[in-house]
This record gives C-alpha cells, structure tokens and sequence, in this order.
C-alpha cells in the first residue's frame, strides 16, 4: 500500500505497469485517472494545496478502510499538488482484488472520498481570476453512499 | 512559540501561510491573531474551519507545548 | 473508440499512457486490468477462443450502446486470446467521461459484458487436466444489474 | 461449398474446426454433419449451440449462399 503527493507531472501508465507487475494471485486491477480539464479556456491552471503529512495520513486511513472492507490486495494513491495544467493527471488510484467487483467498488469508494473529504484545497485560476473550489453536490452525495451501507 | 500554518483562503486572506507565536494554548493563540488581525481572527472561528495540533485534529481546547504545530484547516475541497 | 484482440501478450500501462495523452476535456478515466490468476497451482494456463471479426463486432455494438448510456468521450478495449500464462493481462477496458461517475459505471458495465457474455470460449489447463469454463452465476447475476435499469 | 466453423468444446469434440461442406441451407448442413458424425450432430443441436452465417447470428432456417462461413458457436464464456 502506499500514498504520495508530488509536486511534479507523473505519468499514470508508468504506475499501472508497476502496480499490475508480478501479480500471480489478482485477478482485477481497477484504476482511476483524475485529469485537469480546460473547461474550453474557463480554467487554465488548477492550483492544490496540501498539508504535507497530515494530507497522506488521512488518506491512509481511508485506504486502509477499504482494504478491510473490500478485501483488498493492494492500493496505490499518487496526488499531484503545487499548480496543475489542463490535460495532466491530478489523482492516480489503483486497487488489487481476487475479482472485480471488489476492486471497482473500492476504486469508486477511494475517489469518492478523494473528492470530497480529502484535505486538499483548490484553487482554479482562469481568465476571469482566481477562484477557490469546494465540493459539489454531486460530491458530497456520492460519498455519503458508502455510509448508509 | 508555536509554528502556525494556514491553507487555502486563510492563507490568502491572511497575507502569510507560516509564522511563529507566542501562546500556551489555543485560546491564547486565537486571541493573539485576532489582535493582529481582526478578520482573520473571525475567519478562524468561521464555519468549517478546523484545527489540527501536531497534525492531529483537536475539537475545542488545546494546551500548546513549545514547539506546537498548529494548522488552520478551511473546509478541505477534495482533490 | 477501439476494439482489438491480441494472441500476444500485452503491457496495459502503456495503453493508459496512450489513452491519457491529449485529453484537455475529459476529467475521468476509469481502467479495468483483468488478470490471469495462478490459482495456488490449480490453473496453469488459459485459452482463450475468439471468433475473429464476429466477436471485435459483438464487442463493439456494447462498447455503443455504452458510449451513448453514459455519454462516453472514449473506449479502448484490449482482449488477449490464445493461450495466456498466470500474471498475464487478459484485458483492458478504459473509459474516458468529463466526470468521474459515467466514467466508473461504463467501465463496471463493459466489464459485466465481457466476463459474462462475450463471444469467447474459455479452457483452463491445469494439473488435474483441461476443463472449459462457462460463466459463473455471480458474472451472470452482475451483467442482468444493467438490464433492470 | 459453405464453410464450416467450430468453437470451444464442439471443436474439441467434433476434432476439427475449419472445414468445407457441400449444402444449400442449414439444414442440409446439419443433415451432412450428422450423418457424418451422429454425435456431432446431436451436439450442435444442442441448448445453448448458437449459429453465425458470414458472422450474423441466424436463428431457425437459413440459405446458404456459394462461400457462406457458417460458425456453430457453443455458449460464450465470456473473456
């Protein structure tokens, strides 16, 4: 299991190679990319803002529910912070299970929390200025799907 | 003197992201920005803004020891 | 959007690589690796049989109907056949969405398709000797989700 | 001449998987294949044994044009 920030672009396929590498026993790898969209020119650079250490820990403890509650193999999470640019990979997740359906839920569940409860904070810089995003409704609703089970 | 971090629009709103004060708790240290700052001394009691002291959140009152991390979390935005 | 069969092994990070590239307006792209279990010794290889041409058709009229359910941007899908050694990927499904949601379900979808409808047919060879394997009740029960909605 | 396709286990039963028979429709395909190996026959007629004409599924009757590829097609396993 293992999560890290970075500050630098990463390239997704390389951590898919690493992560699906050597597996004799996983049937299902999901994955998930995060890219930055251009929202056609609204938004030009998306700008993160992690607290180093508090930031990994918390999701550590997210990642470690799900590898209990789905029965997990194995978790990667990779998390760009620092300034972003439309087309470049934001979040990176995969999961290892026996059989798909563990890994896709665990995969949507990790996201799910990523997106709305994950300290990060955001900030869009775009023609019109600067703004700071929360999470949208959506957000907030898709999380809490995996409370009520 | 206790390291005092902010993020995202506190830190903005505050002109800074990291300074040290002196404080034995974190009525005190709340005290001490608000006297520098009056409206960030407000945004830091808003809605949705927690804390964290030594990277572990603290609901209420906190005795700070010397050399306290302690961060000003607004709601986070996910990632 | 792209449909292939391949009787030699295959690298899925680097197609994720290639699918990522480029993209400025597609915010999800949800993968799904499939990979040969060695089953503790109890499967040694597997075999799979297309139909060429009929099955890459059947195939795509799915990967359609998905792209139109969940307003996909994109689809690349990647099917071994032949014979494939434990470790080995079977397959590879990704789907790129503006939003995550569209993303992960296209993909759970396709997936629900392929394991358990798919024109394949599939052996194992394994210590005991060789046996064909049909789906399980649990693809069967996972792929009628879609149909009840 | 229509040619004739197996799959999966019909192949493995019948121990051939490409070959080329004289018919003008699906039935007198059949008809060929089950005099030629009445075991075979029963097994393509068989629950589940679906039939493919140049890459169509067809169901019930079917005319078999010069060079028809007809594919008896045991049940999918799925990949």
């Amino acid at each position: 299991m293992s999560v890290s920030l970075t500050d630098r672009p990463f390239e997704p396929g390389a951590l898919v190679t690493a992560f699906c590498a050597g597996r004799e026993e996983t049937g299902a790898v999901a994955t998930f990319v995060g890219l930055a969209r251009a929202e056609k020119g609204r938004a030009t650079v998306l700008e993160l803002e992690a607290y180093p250490g508090f930031t990994e820990a918390a999701i550590g403890e997210i990642v470690d529910a799900a590898m209990r509650r789905f029965g997990l193999q194995d978790v990667v999470i990779v998390h760009r912070v620092g300034r972003i640019a439309p087309g470049e990979a934001i979040v990176f997740v995969a999961t290892a299970a026996g059989h798909r359906r563990e890994a896709f839920e665990a995969c949507d569940f990790l996201m799910d929390y990523l997106k709305s409860r994950a300290p990060f904070w955001k900030k869009e810089h775009g023609p019109g200025g600067v703004r700071w995003i929360e999470p949208t409704d959506r957000d907030r609703t898709d999380a809490t799907r995996w409370d009520q089970e | 003197m206790a390291r005092v971090l902010l993020f995202g629009r506190l830190a903005d709103q505050a002109g800074w992201r990291d300074r040290r004060i002196e404080a034995d708790d974190l009525a005190g240290l709340r005290a001490a920005l608000a006297a520098a700052d009056p409206e960030l001394g407000e945004a830091l009691a808003g809605p949705g803004v927690q804390v964290a002291v030594d990277k572990v959140l603290v609901r209420g009152e906190a005795v700070l020891t010397a050399g306290a991390e302690v961060a000003f979390l607004p709601p986070m935005s996910g990632g």
